[in-house]
């Protein structure tokens, strides 16, 4: 049995019935949430019997030189789907959204090494310091402007 | 009366004879006695993501087989499945097979090496079953060097495809290799897998809860043990894993006993899917003709995701437009299995720890990418 | 139990004593390497290579430097250049052959030697001077019409630059007669099966090297 | 001027003694001649022990090789037999560090310490008829006493060189030595009981019947113990090079690393021979007047291969499970072993008060037959543990496919 892939608007209309303020908007693919609500969305996908995101598979930033996009790819185990949610953050010099470590704590390096290499920071991670490179490293090397 | 201990912080590594590489474990211990563990890594960091964003599509192929370097195979095919996920083409159905038919040596080459070593942190001085894993991924490499002329970095996929059909002789020796490499297994089997020293080693020893490993996004064999027969190989059949027929090994405690078990046990199931691969490849193209330099549409994405030995590798690509990926995310199982290190090791002894660190496999080119 | 498995373990132990050793003592007994090994000392032949640096541009590494006279001067498609550099430096390369697959003309090849440790970095680039002089046994990777001919370049001859190619020496008859090679028109029917991607210059010239 | 010697005195027995006794005491007074003949005799030792060492790390790892299917050292020398003395090399023109924070007398005194036992424990062993250095009435009581030194310089070593792991080495080998001294001496009493003495010579004459026979878990206990502190494999956890990289020698190098090798590998040739005269009837076997010492050489080669085939195969344990599988398992079998012996003694014996070799042979047959039941009786107390887990799964073969269809 394959995995499907949930579209956009699947998960929108699910979240939006109860969190109506979250969805930004959906595409064929991925859902976009406002980043400040990032965190109670995942919380409402992780626990939300028809959705089920207990996994996350993977969270990644994107630099997209005016604003950054976050990507959480999420895997349901138990329903055998999956899910693309993203939120876009503007403004380079602190970009911050509220981390999604107390939903997955697969979130913890993933969140630490998008820090450490993409400067956005997560409000609520425990443990937020650079994983990769050293402390007092200056920049973000997966900048766009780093060179 | 109780007996006061003074708290003693150790670091383990980065240069220690088990951390795998270079990888740091600052560990506080009482006694001998786990009470907390942070891992530090990053001492191979090599910027790969950085890299990629600098190089054409083929050219990250490279790249890709240098972040797990023992099992490169299946680093080049998550990438290209992404890759060919960006550009919505579908390599041939004999490129297919030969994928899977490596993908599947080089995950038996991967957990002989991660039994092997699992053994040796266990303690067996001279390496004896070391070597015997040695022995049997020797003959699996000399099969990779015959198919693409290297045997760690094989560079073997390309988007679209393999580089090149098999040469005439592969065929006799992968024949050669299918008859000898069983009696080698069951001769490792028979060394380690019931000796009374390892079970009481390893039984009951760090035990992962399936609802801890599926929070903490740990994946693969590791996931696996846990009780949960998640494969991507099953569940979302990529190459030629829908032509197949194999069973998903679960262990049932998650313990370090059931990692151990859940590997051997998936190099029974690869030797069986690299025999059917043979039964059922037929002639044909192994290779789109595409352009040597590759282009996808600006603003497409894909995720590509693998079942590689450790677990879920995936490669988020971003197109721009250009020739180069504008954003090549690496989801790296090695390092998430990691986010597990607190739950498997406080509250065990030292000697458990380098142990159950050995069970989850990790490979620092991995983790650090 | 009661030590039994552990019995089993040593019986196995004493099994392998009597076998013969697994490993090699290297720099006498050697393991046979496949033609299709991906080694040092890389093969150019000057005669079939234009000068187009599609290697250079298409290495991941930015190892090969090529200068060629009149550089700068727009030639005619085709048309041969005059080659003053060809260094590779392979204390960088990591033997992937991506040059090897991105040349249209069949004139670079992987080698297959592995012993090139030197003292110096500097050693280890190989100049033009001794890419030309240099025995040439190509590797057969990713070149087709070698494996074609069961070519082995760790017992055959040296090949010359006449046998390696695509087309073998008509091609060398159309360089003269200053015609383009078409990619992959002709001379292919002594290639076996697998296709390979099309040695067009159309999209390396923007490819780059950092 | 000619010395005589008491019949009963060691020098007397000892052909090669009273060889250099004699030669000697022509030329000085009796006692120098004595003081002559014990010396080389000490040399003699020594040197042979420090050789033995020598040999049998080539030998070590040349079969460990083999067992792993490796080849082994094998490029200086025949079969790469001078290896050892180049690692002897190598290691005296090594710098011989000591770190800063390093108690520098306690570290640099410790490998000596270490490697005393080794050599002084092999001054009572028999290597043939009538030839060894002393004949201690306490024969058995002096092995256990200078052996046990050994905890204290692993301690030394561990504690001196302020290094953690060095620490938890030293933690580690006090702890499973302490522990594995209590079963090993019990199981030495069995043995005392049927020779009727301590001394080794004695116990080595006793043995019409090999003691591995009439005392097979005696056997079992004194090797496991020995293993265990000696630091082999499986109890290797002072060292367990895996864990905390060296254990108590982690920060020795040079000429002190190459003598606390000396003194581990020593350790093993004495404690081998030790459980050959034990156990292994020493010199005795066909032709034992002219030939014992080459038994002695070949019950010894026996027992290290022995030691070698267990560090091969088997895993470490834990420190925990060392210290349990002593104290439930070991000390169990001990005290079994002790109460059985004592009782067939006591009854065997009868009015003669000495063994005879029928009676050998009968507390032979009835001590296997317990020692089966013990040692049956006590795994099962781990069987729980032990128990395979669940089948392996089914592996499909493809249906009649020839596999490597040429293509």
């Amino acid at each position: 049995m394959a995995v499907r892939a949930l579209t956009g608007q699947e998960v929108a209309q699910r979240l939006e019935a109860a969190l109506p303020d979250a969805v930004e908007r959906w595409e064929p693919e991925v859902v976009w949430v406002h980043p400040g609500q990032i965190s109670t969305a995942c919380r409402f996908l992780r626990d939300d019997p028809e959705l089920d995101f207990r996994f996350l598979s993977s969270l990644s930033a994107v630099d997209f030189i005016g604003h950054f996009d976050l990507v959480y790819h999420l895997t349901s185990l138990g329903r055998r789907h999956t899910a693309v949610v993203k939120a876009r953050l503007y403004g380079r010099d602190t970009p911050s959204l509220p981390s999604v470590y107390p939903v997955w704590q697969g979130a913890d390096f993933q969140e630490r090494e998008v820090w450490d290499l993409m400067g956005v920071r997560f409000e609520g991670h425990p443990n937020l310091k650079r994983i990769m490179l050293w402390e007092g490293f200056e920049g973000h090397p997966l900048r766009k402007d780093f060179l | 009366m109780p007996f006061r201990t003074e708290p003693m912080t150790v670091n383990i590594g980065p240069q220690h004879p088990s951390t795998h590489g270079v990888f740091r474990l600052r560990v506080t211990f009482d006694g001998e006695v786990i009470t907390e563990v942070e891992p530090v890594f990053g001492y191979l960091h090599r910027g790969t993501e950085k890299l990629a964003e600098e190089r054409n599509y083929v050219q990250v192929v490279t790249l890709t087989d240098r972040l797990d370097y023992v099992s490169s195979m299946t680093n080049n095919q998550a990438y290209c499945i992404a890759v060919e996920k960006l550009l919505g083409v579908t390599p041939p159905l004999r490129a297919k097979y030969l994928r899977t038919l490596v993908a599947e040596l080089q995950r038996i080459a991967s957990h002989l090496i991660g039994v092997g070593f699992f053994l040796q942190e266990l303690g067996t001085f001279g390496g004896t079953p070391l070597m015997y894993c040695f022995r049997s991924r020797e003959r699996i490499l000399d099969l990779f060097e015959m198919l693409c002329g290297a045997r760690i970095t094989v560079s073997y996929l390309r988007p679209g495809g393999v580089f090149s059909d098999a040469p005439a002789d592969f065929w006799p020796a992968l024949d050669a290799f299918m008859q000898v490499f069983p009696g080698e297994l069951a001769e490792l089997e028979q060394l380690v897998l019931e000796n009374e020293i390892l079970m009481v080693r390893t039984r009951g020893v760090s035990p992962l809860p399936l609802d801890v490993a599926v929070n903490c996004s740990v994946s693969g064999p590791v996931l696996r043990a846990s009780g949960l027969a998640w494969d991507w190989r099953k569940e979302d059949p990529y190459d030629a894993y829908d032509q197949v027929r194999f069973e998903v090994p679960v262990g049932t405690n998650g313990d370090n006993y059931d990692r151990l078990w859940v590997r051997m046990q998936e190099v029974h199931q690869s030797l069986s899917i690299v025999r059917q691969c043979v039964a059922q490849i037929e002639p044909g193209p192994v290779r789109l003709d595409l352009p040597l330099v590759l282009r996808a549409e600006a603003g497409v994405e894909a995720y590509g995701r693998i079942e590689s030995p450790r677990g879920e590798l995936g490669f988020y690509l971003v197109s721009d437009g250009g020739i180069s990926p504008y954003r090549c995310k690496i989801r790296s199982p090695s390092l998430l299995n990691l986010t597990v290190t607190e739950h498997l090791l406080v509250g065990w002894k030292l000697a458990d720890m380098i142990v159950s660190l050995g069970s989850v496999d990790i490979n620092m080119g991995e983790v650090d990418r | 139990m009661y030590g039994l498995q552990m019995v089993r373990g040593l019986l196995v132990t004493l099994k392998n004593l009597r076998r013969k050793p697994f490993t090699v003592q290297y720099p006498e007994e050697r393991l046979p390497q496949h033609p299709r090994f991906r080694g040092e000392e890389f093969v150019w032949y000057e005669e079939r290579c234009t000068g187009c640096a599609s290697c250079a541009k298409y290495c991941p590494l930015g190892i090969i430097k090529i200068v060629t006279s009149p550089s700068g001067a727009a030639l005619p498609q085709g048309e041969k250049y005059k080659l003053e550099v060809f260094d590779i430096d392979i204390s960088r390369c990591m033997f992937c052959g991506l040059c090897v697959e991105a040349c249209p003309y069949d004139a670079l090849f992987m080698g297959s030697g592995f012993e090139q440790s030197r003292y110096s970095r500097l050693g280890l680039v190989i100049p033009v001077k001794q890419l030309r002089e240099a025995e040439k046994r190509p590797s057969t990777w990713f070149r087709p019409q070698l494996e074609g001919t069961a070519y082995n370049p760790h017992q055959g001859q040296p090949l010359d630059w006449k046998q390696v190619g695509r087309e073998s020496w008509r091609w060398h008859q159309r360089e003269k007669a200053g015609m383009r090679l078409a990619p992959d028109s002709e001379g292919d029917e002594k290639s076996p099966q697998p296709p390979f991607a099309k040695g067009g210059l159309d999209g390396s010239s923007t490819g780059g090297a950092p | 001027m000619s010395c005589q010697l008491a019949a009963g005195n060691i020098l007397y027995e000892n052909p090669l003694l009273r060889w250099v006794y004699d030669i000697a005491g022509t030329v000085a007074p009796c006692w120098a001649a004595y003081l002559a003949a014990g010396l080389a005799f000490m040399l003699l030792l020594v040197n042979g022990v420090l050789i033995g060492t020598a040999i049998l790390t080539w030998a070590e790892r040349r079969i460990l090789a083999r067992f792993a299917n490796r080849i082994g050292p094998n490029r200086w020398g025949p079969f790469g037999l001078l290896q050892p003395l180049a690692d002897l090399i190598k290691l005296l023109t090594k710098e011989s560090l000591t770190p800063r924070s390093a108690d520098r007398i306690v570290f640099n005194l410790a490998p000596i310490l270490m490697l005393m036992p080794a050599l002084l424990v092999v001054a009572v062993v028999p290597f043939a008829r009538n030839i060894a250095l002393a004949d201690l009435s306490i024969g058995v009581l002096y092995v256990l006493a200078i052996s046990s030194l050994t905890i204290l310089a692993i301690f030394m070593a561990g504690w001196a060189s302020q290094n953690r792991f060095a620490l938890f080495g030293a933690a580690r080998g006090v702890a499973v030595l302490i522990s594995y001294e209590v079963p090993v001496v019990l199981s030495l009493l069995g043995v005392v009981m049927l020779a009727g003495s301590m001394s080794l010579n004695d116990i080595v004459a006793a043995q019409a019947v090999p003691f591995f026979l009439v005392q097979p878990l005696a056997f079992f206990v004194f090797f496991t113990g020995v293993s265990a502190e000696l630091n082999r494999t499986p109890f290797d956890v002072a060292e367990g090079e895996s864990e905390i990289v060296a254990g108590y020698h982690t920060e020795y190098s040079g000429i002190k690393f190459a003598i606390m090798q000396a003194a581990e590998f020593g350790g093993t040739i004495t404690a081998s021979a030790v459980i050959v005269s034990l156990f292994l009837a020493g010199w005795a076997g066909p032709l034992a007047g002219y030939l014992g010492w080459l038994w002695f050489l070949l019950k010894l080669g026996a027992v290290l291969f022995v030691f070698i085939w267990v560090r091969a195969t088997f895993p470490r344990l834990r420190t925990d499970q060392i210290m349990a599988f002593s104290w439930k398992f070991l000390l169990s079998l001990a005290l079994i072993n002790l109460v059985a012996t004592a009782l067939e003694v006591y009854f065997l014996r009868g009015d003669s008060r000495t063994l005879t070799t029928v009676d050998l042979w009968v507390m032979a047959g009835i001590n296997l037959a317990l020692a089966a039941v013990a040692i049956g009786a006590f795994g099962r107390l781990n069987r729980a543990q032990v128990q395979r887990v669940r089948p392996p799964l089914p592996v499909l073969a493809p249906a009649g496919a020839p596999a490597g269809k040429a293509v």
